[in-house]
């Protein structure tokens, strides 16, 4: 049975300006051992998609749609058998490991604390299992860092222990969102490869939430890349890379000044300006009626902004696959079946970037 | 203002000798002496008119201690920072304040870098104000000149910041910086707080002002691509040294230090689309 | 709390601001209208009326002494709003000054302004106010100075704590930069960065001051006879209490509605000024 | 021990040192000589130099300083001018009063504010929370010696049940005493009580936005099982700092309203001394009810150092 499957999931806000949709229509499913990514830039809805499948809403939020959790409707769970899930099954770590941990309580306390609760291990076991834990997440001289506080540790070694603490229960997906963000790079290089390993290891499905398009790239199978609260453009990470076809994850990916770009430049050339992409973010509680993207979009037409566009298939269907993909260029070949955008006008965008 | 040479790289602007910062912690223990932070531990550099120096690093390595030291802004336990020549801790503080039109700085947070009670044409014309004495009509024109360089509008000084998006209060942040026509610019992480797509923007607008008013560059990062992006040089630093120094092909291309190396490969990679 | 609404509108729409305005407006109305009109001269004694039942003449009654009670009680307002305006006058100025001093100079002098603070509020503030007192000598002046020496340390902490994170912000850094002197930054970002704070304190402070002259002068070591206040109006109601309780009753309900009002609209204003803030809390 | 606690206790000495100094100076700045006072404006010349010099009035201010502080720290009070007693003597009986009196109203004043804070935080603008919240504004509004008035008018007066005012004493049984004390301590406490209450409703709130709340609750623990295990102890830190500095406010209240209830305590006794100008008792109890704020704060201290594992740390 399929592990996560979200269907159609919208979240409300209610916010003093209007109910502001902060998440429209998410769907997709996941299995176990799948990594999953959210891309996309402050506001976008990545944040509250997560915490909606946790059911950790604020209270002026409302979710509707489906988060089938083995075929379980989780929004239709009352808070106590969430509660049941939430750290069980279901576990999540945040962004800021300086805040997120509890000032007054040892590490090995708030390790064993869901432990207690979900497995019903006696003080002595779940202090146990939290030392093994936390040789599990790598962190020297474990014995001794039981008993420390969170003021005692770096940055780097808080995020260990925070995601210790989620692994505890065995979950069967874990939600990270941004969990590197706040930290340097030599660091987040540590965290992501120990994530990814332990999902390897144990076999979950993880959700990555993340802005870095590269972080992204390096850490997970398949990615939704999302604006104005939806999803534009979904697919398997490389496909998604190696064929950008959304206007806004060409704009985007264009956008990110990248590592080693000067050296190709030619001598004496003058600097390459960096591809913007024009305007702001759209606030949540006045979105188009259209496309979300409409407005910064270099292709709009009024088709863009009568209705929101569809995720298509990337793929062509069968019967033209040739003729389709002449005019942008592209192998058939490459072309994935469950690469999908969110676009009418997807040919031209991707011609647009091929003769770029 | 002097005139920078041919390609853009002339006379020297700044120099850095030997900077040294400690900041003594409070005590930990009745006993032993309060513990110290050696923040900036002997750098050295110096930066041509008209050039991009970068400097990078991660938190805590001494690159905002040291964007401070430059802009006059942090005394350094030893060491000089000489800006034309003027050793800026040594000269008289009215010196030190005419000198100050020279350099101006951009800060990180474009929330917390504009008094939220003035409007953008007061933030903005405030080196101004601290500096000279300008009649209103002259500051009227200067800080929409300056609100033009920027790509916003005239109409934006009546404004408050918080009328603006992140961007556009960079953007503010940067005319403010622009308005005494100075020299260089120390611009600390200026756009680590910004969305990619808005990033860009603000990291076109730097190089645009730059050929437009060949203005100099102290760019504070922690973020490689940016700097490799916007710098002629480059220094690495790490716990308050200078590890590796250099133009920025040749860092980024064939870097000598074993920090450089690991910093780069930490750094998670898009492969361009094919 | 839109942050599109104006501040007129959010004023109108926070219910405890609404009220607060009204009962503070209240108390200032009467205090000026008790300077020119009163229904009966409020020191004047009529023994053959004492003790008056409310009458039309009488709306609240008479006292002990036959004078009428609603006139003591609206001239009484002039007491209290005279007390509040020097004493947090008094700890505004000095507090105010002190916190940005301190704030301004961090070291020693910061060092030493929060000590001698700290001190201060280990003391408890009546005992000192009395001992004040007792040493220059009963009086209404003396009682005023006496709070407004309590009010210094709250506003100098305050200030300081609040100066002291808006120095932290990126704008000084941007204002130092820019050449300005502490000075300057003092008066042109510090200060209009915590005005809504100081208002709000204000409001609060002034509804202390009342309550601790109340108290003083319930004492009597705070205003003398025969100025009108609703202090030691309660501490004579006392004595005839079994007699006459509605005695005790009305200037305890004058001092405590002028102070609910003042409270009220210190928490309306905190959320009103400054809509951040109010989220903050 | 920590270097937080050395340090707070080398301001606890300070802040005691200087309560003795600042007591001193307003006292020997008082109008009016003792000697006269004592005995008289009529009284001849020669009697009153005779008192001076018996009292050693005539020595400098310094010495006479250092005389009373180190009597102090031997123990000794002064002698008050006008009962003829040691200030140790007329303590006695009174602190059985006062004291008692601060402590329930302390007590009560806390355990009010802990359920009424909690309640109302949990109840987070619901009517529940409204309710507290408009009865604590208009609690922390009313004097408490007014609010004294009220509860001797309904429950002396009118319901009698207690008597308006006097201390049986506590050797005539110990209920009739802590009888006489509910009214008093219940008209000091409310006032706390109510500010406390407030206080704590917005600590815990405040808490409850901390990202290691939302932490918990990603564990699984249920919203009043975080409010519980994650929230309380963290939003005590601040109320705990209230709470001692609110002991300073008690202890005043106590003079006011032991002379609304004319119980013989401390504060009746304060009240008495000043206005007989009988500056050995003033300044003896002044400094004892400043140290006993300062006492009580130190132990805040201490209660911080228990909670909050970040200020143990450092060791010596």
């Amino acid at each position: 049975m399929t592990l996560l499957s979200v269907e159609n999931l919208s979240v409300t806000l209610n916010t003093m300006g209007g109910p502001a949709r902060a998440v429209r229509d998410m769907t997709f499913t996941l299995e176990r051992g799948e990594t999953l990514g959210l891309v996309g830039e402050s506001g976008c809805g990545k944040s509250m998609t997560a915490l909606a499948l946790m059911g950790l809403l604020p209270e002026t939020a409302r979710a509707s749609g489906a988060v089938r959790l083995e075929g379980e409707n989780l929004l239709e769970y009352s808070e106590a058998a969430m509660c049941r899930v939430r750290g069980n099954r279901i576990a999540m770590v945040f962004q800021e490991p300086m805040t997120s941990l509890n000032p007054l309580h040892t590490v090995g306390h708030q390790i064993g604390e869901a432990l207690s609760l979900h497995r019903k291990l006696g003080r002595g076991e779940a202090q146990k299992e939290a030392l093994r834990l936390l040789e599990v997440v790598g962190i020297p001289d474990a014995g001794k860092r039981l008993g420390n506080y969170p003021h005692q540790l770096s940055g780097g070694q808080r995020q260990r222990v925070m995601i210790a603490m989620a692994l505890s229960c065995g979950p069967d997906l874990l939600i990270a969102d941004e969990p590197t963000t706040a930290l340097d790079v030599t660091i987040q290089k540590q965290i992501l490869d120990l994530i990814r390993n332990l999902v390897n290891d144990l076999g979950m499905a993880m959700i990555l939430i993340s802005h870095d398009l590269g972080v992204i790239a390096q850490s997970v199978d398949r990615v939704h890349v999302m604006y104005g609260g939806g999803t534009v453009e979904s697919g398997p990470t490389a496909a998604i890379f190696e064929h950008l076809s959304h206007p806004y994850t060409q704009g985007l990916f264009a956008a990110m000044p990248k590592l080693g770009q000067r050296a190709k430049r030619k001598d004496g050339a003058k600097r390459q300006r960096l591809n913007t992409i024009p305007g702001v973010v759209p606030e949540l509680a006045d979105l188009p009626a259209g496309c979300t993207f409409a407005e910064r979009c270099g292709l709009v037409t009024d088709e863009c902004r009568a209705a929101p566009p569809p995720l298509t298939s990337v793929a062509p269907p069968a019967g033209n696959a040739s003729s389709g993909n002449a005019s942008a260029g592209i192998a058939p070949a490459r072309i994935v079946e469950d690469h999908f955008a969110a676009c009418v006008h997807l040919d031209e965008a991707r011609a647009r970037l091929n003769s770029a | 203002m002097t005139q920078p040479g041919a390609n853009g790289g002339g006379e020297t602007l700044v120099e850095v000798f030997d900077l040294h910062k400690h900041y003594t912690l409070p005590k930990e223990s009745l006993f032993r002496a309060a513990p110290r932070v050696f923040a900036l531990n002997g750098v050295s550099f110096s930066i041509k008119t008209g050039r991009s120096f970068g400097v990078v690093g991660e938190s805590g390595c001494g690159k905002s201690t040291l964007a401070r030291a430059v802009m006059g802004l942090e005394t350094p336990t030893s060491g000089r920072v000489l800006f034309r020549e003027h050793d800026i801790n040594a000269i008289g503080r009215e010196e030190l304040r005419q000198l100050r039109r020279n350099f101006q700085m951009v800060f990180q947070d474009p929330f917390g870098s504009l008094d939220p009670r003035q409007k953008v044409g007061r933030i903005i014309g405030e080196p101004m104000d601290a500096l000279e004495r300008v009649s209103s009509d002259e500051r009227q024109g200067r800080v929409v000149e300056a609100l033009e360089a920027v790509g916003l509008k005239a109409i934006d000084m009546d404004k408050y910041p918080h009328e603006f998006s992140g961007g556009q209060r960079q953007r503010i942040a940067i005319a403010r910086a622009l308005i005494t026509r100075p020299a260089l610019i120390v611009a600390d992480e200026p756009v680590s707080a910004l969305d990619v797509s808005v990033q860009a923007q603000v990291l076109n607008l730097l190089q645009d002002l730059q050929d437009e008013f060949n203005v100099t560059y102290m760019l504070i990062s922690h973020d490689l691509a940016v700097v490799e992006y916007v710098c002629d040089e480059v220094a690495v630093m790490s716990e308050g040294k200078i590890v590796e120094h250099g133009p920025t092909e040749q860092i980024f291309s064939d870097p000598q230090h074993e920090y450089t190396r690991t910093l780069l490969d930490a750094v998670p990679q898009v492969a361009p689309p094919r | 709390m839109g942050a599109n609404l104006t501040f007129v509108q959010r004023c109108i729409r926070h219910r405890s601001f609404v009220a607060g305005g009204i009962l503070s407006g209240a108390l200032v109305g009467i205090a000026l209208l008790s300077v020119v009109w009163t229904p009966h001269n409020p020191i004047k004694m009529n023994i053959r009326g004492r003790f008056a039942d409310p009458t039309w003449n009488h709306l609240l009654g008479t006292d002990q002494f036959g004078r009428d009670i609603l006139s003591i009680i609206m001239s009484g307002a002039q007491n209290s709003i005279t007390v509040g305006v020097v004493a947090v006058g008094i700890g505004l100025f000095f507090g105010v000054s002190l916190g940005l001093l301190a704030s301004a100079r961090r070291g020693w002098w910061e060092e030493i302004i929060m000590r001698m603070s700290d001190f201060m509020f280990a003391f408890p503030a009546i005992l000192l106010a009395i001992m004040l007192v007792a040493t220059i000598g009963p009086g209404a002046v003396n009682a005023i100075v006496a709070i407004g020496i309590f009010s210094i340390p709250v506003f100098a902490r305050l200030t300081r704590g609040a100066a002291n994170a808006v120095w932290a912000r990126e704008f000084v850094l941007a204002a130092r930069a820019a050449g300005k002197g502490r000075f300057r930054i003092t008066v042109e970002h510090i200060l209009p960065n915590i005005v809504s704070v100081l208002v709000v304190q204000t409001t609060i402070q002034f509804a202390l001051a009342i309550l601790a002259e109340a108290a003083l002068s319930y004492l009597g070591i705070g205003s003398q006879p025969p100025t009108p206040s609703w202090g030691r109006m309660l501490s004579e109601a006392q004595t005839m209490i079994f007699l006459n309780p509605w005695l005790a009753v009305y200037p305890g309900l004058a001092i405590a509605m002028s102070v609910l009002g003042l409270n009220l609209l210190g928490d309306g204003l905190r959320d009103v000024i400054d809509p951040r803030l109010a989220r903050e809390r | 021990m920590s270097l937080f606690l050395v340090k707070r206790f080398i301001t606890f000495l300070a802040t005691l040192f200087g309560a003795t100094i600042l007591t001193f100076l307003a006292l020997e700045i008082l109008p009016g000589d003792p000697a006269l006072v004592i005995l008289g404006v009529d009284a001849p010349d020669s009697a009153v130099e005779a008192l001076r010099l018996e009292m050693g009035l005539d020595r400098p201010a310094i010495e006479r300083y250092f005389d009373w502080i180190s009597g102090l720290l031997q123990g000794r009070f002064g002698t008050s001018y006008t009962y003829s007693v040691s200030v140790l003597e007329l303590l006695e009986a009174r602190l059985g009063i006062t004291i008692p009196l601060a402590l329930m109203a302390m007590v009560l004043s806390v355990v009010m504010a802990l359920s009424l804070g909690l309640y109302a935080a949990s109840q987070h603008n619901k009517r529940g929370d409204v309710t507290v919240m408009g009865v604590s504004q208009l609690g922390i509004s009313v004097p408490n010696f007014w609010l004294a008035l009220l509860l001797i008018l309904l429950f002396a007066v009118h319901l009698r049940w207690f008597s308006a005012g006097g201390f049986p004493g506590w050797e005539n049984g110990v209920w009739p005493a802590f009888k006489a004390l509910i009214l008093p301590s219940i008209a000091l406490a409310t006032v706390q009580g109510a500010i406390l209450a407030r206080f704590t409703r917005s600590a815990i709130l405040e808490t409850m936005r901390e990202d290691y709340v939302r932490t918990a609750r990603a564990k699984g623990l249920t919203r009043r099982a975080t409010l519980w295990k994650h929230v309380l102890r963290n939003a005590l830190i601040p109320v705990v700092t209230i709470m001692g500095l609110q002991f300073a406010n008690l202890l005043a209240g106590t003079i006011v309203v032991e002379n609304v209830f004319a119980l013989p305590g401390v504060g009746r006794l304060i009240l008495q001394s000043i206005s007989q100008r009988d500056v050995v008792v003033v300044r003896d109890l002044v400094v004892l009810l400043a140290a006993m704020v300062v006492i009580v704060n130190f132990f805040v201290d201490l209660l911080y150092a228990v909670i909050d594992p970040r200020l143990k740390a450092h060791d010596i």
